[in-house]
């Protein structure tokens, strides 16, 4: 057989075999979902032999003499001495080396993207000298940059920032500020949900493109075939399961 | 025995967080010829770490399989894909593809590894959808809101949403474009003072339980 | 000074008859022969009277800044050219030309500085000159360089001046990332040595006080109380802060002698766990009522996981549910089932991508940063409350910084005054 | 009468919820079988990446980040191809690479196709530089020295020899950069690590789930557009005048979306007669 149409029927039947969880939590659920932690562990394994040992670190030892990259191999290997009760502790420099170093690297870095930039686009001039028009005040909710959506924006990020105040009690003023911060957390989180509900609705119709294609007859249409076959196994199961009824827990 | 186990580790990281931190302000070639070399081993561990998180799965299910616990016919299938990955894996030299010809490798990716995360998440599709129907409730003003703006978003986003009703995908845009960039933005600065502080702490010495492993 | 401006006339006449200098001209021209209006065509160009040429402040080095004033003719028919040559040579024509542009370019508004690295006005010309074909800037050498202004057949230089590039050991424009993350760092230490001494006031978090009513609860229908202690380790803070409430709600179910059901993912937070537990009910008083398997370990797979709780869910039906810590896509499975069940359910992740599920199919939620709050405020760990505070008084002075800038921004727009941008410019990512 | 509502919405919101899964599964699948093609508005966000990549003069080098794995392959997959496709028509120097391992085998087919369907040739119009660890050092080292971070590409020849990578020595030299990420490392790290250090111009692409979390960034221009999720992979095939995979999905996804809407109002509205319900028994009582 094609290894093309090979691949279409196993492809097929494991995508049906995530699908029957939605039955419900079954043996077949089970082995796919534990065949696909073995594969892509196993994906993952071999794309670092080559990636890292192959590519990053003997050839260029080999071919440009680069020594000095024994240092980090000699860091990677105390990683791995956590598999070693005895010598465990060892794992704690490369940790220290790694976490260290990621924590230095972060620290102007973020300060210097997501505050000092944030702040900077957060303060805006509310009125606009607009050329001989002297002070406008642009009303446009659709430009981002007008004048009352900075009103808008300027209001939203103090209130939300206002809210995860933790060392003074919301009451009086503040009670009314942190209502607001709520209320603009609440829309915020409305548009991810919305937006989450399109990420996972797209995920499902690439699922269902794949299938349909696969229902072709050039394929010698696994989709349907398979789909018969696990309703069938399923069926088979919930009548085993009957006859001995699983104990709680 | 403590020095070696306990301080020099902390020591390292301070002077490794110090460093970096310290490089970001310095130009010289120097520094920049530091910061080089580091990132570039900091790949290559970066590698090793990547096998140390993926094999402690290894032990979990050699650990099932040896004493036959409940489900342990599916920790030797866990057992069978990746030892059956990693042998078509180096016999393909790692590579999917060799001028554009797809390998055996590249075959147990496409057609065993790409569905299967795939439809993992696809299924989320389904709860999605069974929640909404049973359990999205305007339970306070809060959730009221919440909902009312999710479903502008979701009409306003698709295009029979802006057919139905043509102002949505407008007021879908202003609430992306302005409230929720507002919280996102408070949001953003919130989490970014956390991850300052919570680096400072770890390069002196304050938070350490990144260490682990093993007793003192 | 004189005879080699003499001398400049004359190359000049030399260059015009070069085919490659009318070339450049013409290709310089032809954009812009719509712009070259008579206002400025009649006032005679001249050399730029203050030119600066110094080695490149803040940078790697291999680099050198040219600045000189704006002059009056600066408009779109003059242009300017940046010449470098060897340092003991004095004849601008002899140069590599690094740069040319018109003149009405290249400002130093245009570039990103702030004040305390500026020493002449933002109005000036302002260019950086680098290693190019034909001449290669290295650290450590002098080069004379020069500014030639041209119009049609004129091109006129300035005298030269050398310079010599160099790398840096700071760059002044960070001077005010460096001290935002001292001080930040300083207050979050200071912070956490005091709270180590002093009482710090933490306000309520009203998710605690829905604790105490979904047990009440749960207690008066006879059932019993679930609780989640998320998808991430003990490594994860979420899952600290989960594993410390764990223990204020034990002790609760502990005194109204409700049963609870914690069901793990991950070994070791389940033994964790168990001693939170355990502690919990010897201070409410009832050892004796501790269950060893009121923590139980269920599978680390994300969605047999969940499946096994629904499980629970529908066969126990507990009366309140309880889902703290990092949660993945397998919230929505669980909070679903709870919420079909009837229970009371709370929940507090940091998890944002599944917050919009815990806040519509829970009746209460703490949000993000409000779990560390919560547990810190339990716990009364002072490196927990330091840091807490500490962050709160961060956010205080960007909440100011914003206010002010905000009122000195919109001064500034209306007025049409420089000094309120002075002030602003620390706020701002200059590099 | 009262009571009959109340029994009649507590009946339907205990429906077994595999009818939910029904109703949905058919809603996504018959909009794919039979298509409607409804007309797709280009918004702002998206038309910023397009723009970007038009205004670019012909070799100039461009940057794709390949950086999610199959579980988002249905969002950026079709984001990938419409990207590639834009930029080998305006024939620009294409360089693209990963930093997600299990998103390698996908990264490499996608290049290799897009390539082949236009007609580019390895090496000297493109370039595939593979995967490499480390996420946040990955994107450093590339900042500091392209070479030293990918000594070789994909297919194991040494980067240096690369026609197309001429005149590119790290991440300064890049003209334009499209990360389309699904996670950590994505979007953010590419400008905290990249852009805010070596100053070449970004876009993003990203999942439905990370869309609104990278507003701030496009708002304060760190970021020059941002492609959400299938929606906007839509939105670019119709802009590069190629219809693909998203805009064949937008069918479907617009059926699901009214219907989920729908299940969110039925929801609520017999929630509220319960809850309604349950406040009059209790003032009664």
């Amino acid at each position: 057989m094609d290894a093309t149409i090979f691949g279409a029927w196993v492809a097929t039947g494991l995508t049906l075999l995530i699908f029957s969880f939605l039955y419900k939590d079954n043996p077949l659920f089970k082995l796919a979902e534990h065949l696909y932690v073995g594969v892509s562990v196993g994906y993952t394994i071999v794309k670092a032999y080559d990636t890292v040992l192959v590519h990053l670190v003997v050839k260029p030892i080999v071919e440009q003499g680069e020594i000095s990259l024994l240092i980090p191999v000699g860091i990677g290997m105390l990683m791995l001495t956590r598999y070693v009760p005895k010598a465990a502790w060892m794992s704690r420099y490369a940790f220290a080396f790694i976490v260290g170093m990621g924590a230095g690297l972060a620290i102007p870095r973020t300060i210097s993207s997501f505050i000092l930039k944030q702040v900077e686009d957060t303060i805006r001039p509310l009125l606009s000298l607009a050329g001989s028009d002297g002070v406008t005040f642009s009303m446009n909710l659709l430009n981002p940059a007008s004048n009352l959506n900075a009103i808008i924006i300027l209001l939203g990020v103090s209130s939300v920032l206002f809210y995860f105040f933790f060392s003074i009690e919301h009451t009086g003023a503040g009670k009314a500020v942190a209502r607001t911060g709520i209320m603009f957390l609440m829309i915020s989180f409305g548009a991810a949900f919305g937006y989450t509900v399109m990420a996972r609705m797209s995920l499902l119709i690439g699922r269902l493109t794949d299938l349909i294609e696969y229902s072709d007859a050039s394929y010698g249409r696994p989709t349907i075939w398979l789909l018969m076959g696990i309703v069938g196994a399923l069926f088979l199961l919930s009548r085993k399961g009957q006859e001995h009824p699983p104990d709680s827990h | 025995m403590i020095f070696l186990r306990r301080q020099l580790p902390l020591l390292i990281t301070l002077v490794a967080g110090l460093l970096f931190a310290a490089q970001y302000y310095v130009p010289h070639p120097a520094s920049e010829q530091m910061l080089t070399s580091a990132t570039k081993w900091l790949q290559i561990i970066g590698g090793f770490a990547l096998v140390l998180g993926v094999t402690s799965l290894f032990h979990l299910h050699a650990v099932k399989i040896r004493r036959q616990e409940a489900g342990w016919g599916y920790s030797l299938v866990l057992y069978a894909g990746m030892l059956g990955t990693i042998a078509v894996g180096l016999w393909a030299d790692g590579k999917e593809s060799i001028e554009g010809v797809m390998t055996s490798f590249g075959w147990v990716y496409n057609y065993m590894m790409v569905p299967l995360q795939g439809t993992m998440f696809a299924i989320l599709a389904f709860f999605i959808a069974s929640a909404a129907y049973r359990s999205f409730r305007a339970r306070s003003r809060e959730a009221a809101v919440l909902l009312v703006a999710a479903v502008i978003v979701m009409m306003g986003r698709v295009p029979l949403g802006e057919y139905l009703v043509p102002l949505s995908g407008d007021v879908a845009s202003w609430i992306l474009n302005v409230l929720n960039a507002s919280v996102r933005r408070a949001i953003l600065i919130g989490v970014s003072l956390g991850a300052i502080a919570l680096s400072f702490k770890i390069i002196f010495g304050v938070e350490r339980s990144y260490l682990g492993g093993g007793k003192e | 000074m004189k005879g080699q401006g003499g001398e400049v006339r004359r190359r000049v006449r030399q260059g015009w008859t070069s085919p490659a200098w009318l070339l450049s001209l013409m290709m310089g021209c032809t954009g812009s022969l719509l712009l070259s209006c008579l206002v400025f065509a009649q006032e005679p160009i001249s050399t730029p009277p203050e030119i600066h040429v110094f080695d490149t402040p803040n940078d790697g080095g291999g680099s050198l800044t040219v600045q000189w004033a704006p002059a009056s003719w600066d408009g779109p028919d003059v242009r300017y050219q940046i010449l470098v040559g060897d340092a003991s040579s004095t004849d601008p024509s002899t140069f590599t030309v690094m740069a040319e542009f018109p003149a009405n370019s290249k400002y130093l508004k245009d570039t990103e500085t702030a004040w305390w690295t500026r020493d002449v006005d933002k109005s000036w010309h302002h260019i950086v000159v680098r290693s190019a074909k034909g001449l290669e800037i290295k650290d450590g050498t002098s080069y004379a360089v020069s500014v030639a202004t041209m119009r049609d057949d004129q091109r006129l230089f300035t005298p030269v001046i050398v310079a010599t590039p160099s790398p840096d050991w700071f760059n002044w424009n960070q001077l005010n990332n460096l001290i935002i993350a001292a001080s930040f760092g300083g207050l979050i230490f200071y912070t956490i040595s005091h709270a180590k001494r002093n009482n710090i006031f933490l306000r309520r978090i009203p998710g605690l006080d829905a604790v105490d009513e979904a047990i009440g609860r749960a207690t008066e229908l006879g059932k019993p109380v679930l609780y989640l202690t998320g998808a991430h380790d003990l490594h994860d803070p979420s899952t600290v802060a989960a594993a410390v409430i764990l223990g204020k709600v034990a002790k609760r179910a502990a005194l109204y002698e409700t049963e609870l059901m914690v069901p793990h993912r991950e070994p070791i937070t389940m033994a964790v766990c168990q001693e939170i537990t355990k502690q919990a009910y010897l201070e409410a008083g009832k050892p004796d009522l501790f269950k060893e398997d009121a923590n139980f370990f269920i599978t680390s797979d994300q969605f047999s996981y969940a499946a096994a709780v629904d499980g629970i869910m529908l066969r126990k039906k507990p009366a309140a549910n309880f889902f703290m810590g990092h949660y993945f896509a397998e919230s929505l499975l669980l909070t679903e089932t709870g919420a079909s069940t009837g229970a009371i359910q709370i929940a507090g992740t940091d998890a944002d991508h599944q917050l919009p599920f815990f806040v519509t199919t829970c009746d209460y939620t703490l949000i993000g940063e409000e779990l560390y709050a919560a547990s810190a405020y339990l716990s009364k760990e002072p490196v927990q409350i330091g840091t807490l505070r500490g962050q709160d008084i961060g956010k205080a002075v960007i909440l100011t910084a914003i206010a002010v800038g905000t009122v000195l921004a919109t001064f500034g727009a209306v007025t049409g005054a420089e000094w309120p941008q002075i002030m602003l410019d620390f706020l701002s990512d200059v590099k | 009468m009262k009571g009959d509502t109340v029994t009649f919405s507590e009946r339907m919101l205990k429906i077994d919820r595999r009818i939910i899964f029904l109703v949905i599964g058919l809603c996504t699948l018959l909009p794919l079988l039979y298509p409607v093609g409804l007309p797709i508005k280009i918004s702002s966000e998206v038309r910023g990446v397009y723009d970007h990549i038009e205004s670019l003069p012909e070799q100039s080098v461009f940057l794709l980040s390949i950086d999610f794995d199959p579980a988002s392959k249905p969002e950026l997959y079709p984001q990938a191809i419409a990207l590639l496709r834009h930029a080998f028509r305006k024939n620009l120097r294409v360089i693209t690479m990963t930093l997600w391992v299990s998103g390698t085998g996908m990264a490499d087919q996608i290049v290799t196709q897009v390539a082949k369907e236009m007609g580019k040739e390895y090496g000297t119009d493109y370039a595939f530089l593979g995967w490499s660890p480390g996420g946040q050092a990955v994107i450093i080292n590339m900042g500091q020295d392209l070479y030293s971070a990918f000594p070789s590409d994909y297919g194991g020849r040494p980067t240096k020899e690369l026609p197309v990578l001429n005149g590119v020595r790290n991440l300064k030299d890049v003209g334009y950069m499209v990360d389309l990420g699904a996670g950590k490392p994505g979007v953010e790290e590419w400008y905290v690590f990249g852009k805010d250090k070596y100053k070449f111009e970004l876009g993003g692409g990203c999942t439905g789930v990370m869309a609104p979390g990278l507003y701030p960034l496009l708002r304060s221009g760190q970021i020059n557009g941002l492609i959400g999720g299938l929606r906007g992979a839509a939105e670019y095939e119709i802009l590069i005048d190629h219809k693909g995979q998203a805009v064949a999905g937008m069918d479907a996804q617009s059926a699901t979306h009214i219907a989920i809407i729908v299940l969110v109002i039925i929801c609520n509205v017999f929630y509220l007669s319960l809850r309604r319900a349950a406040r009059a028994q209790g003032q009664a009582g």
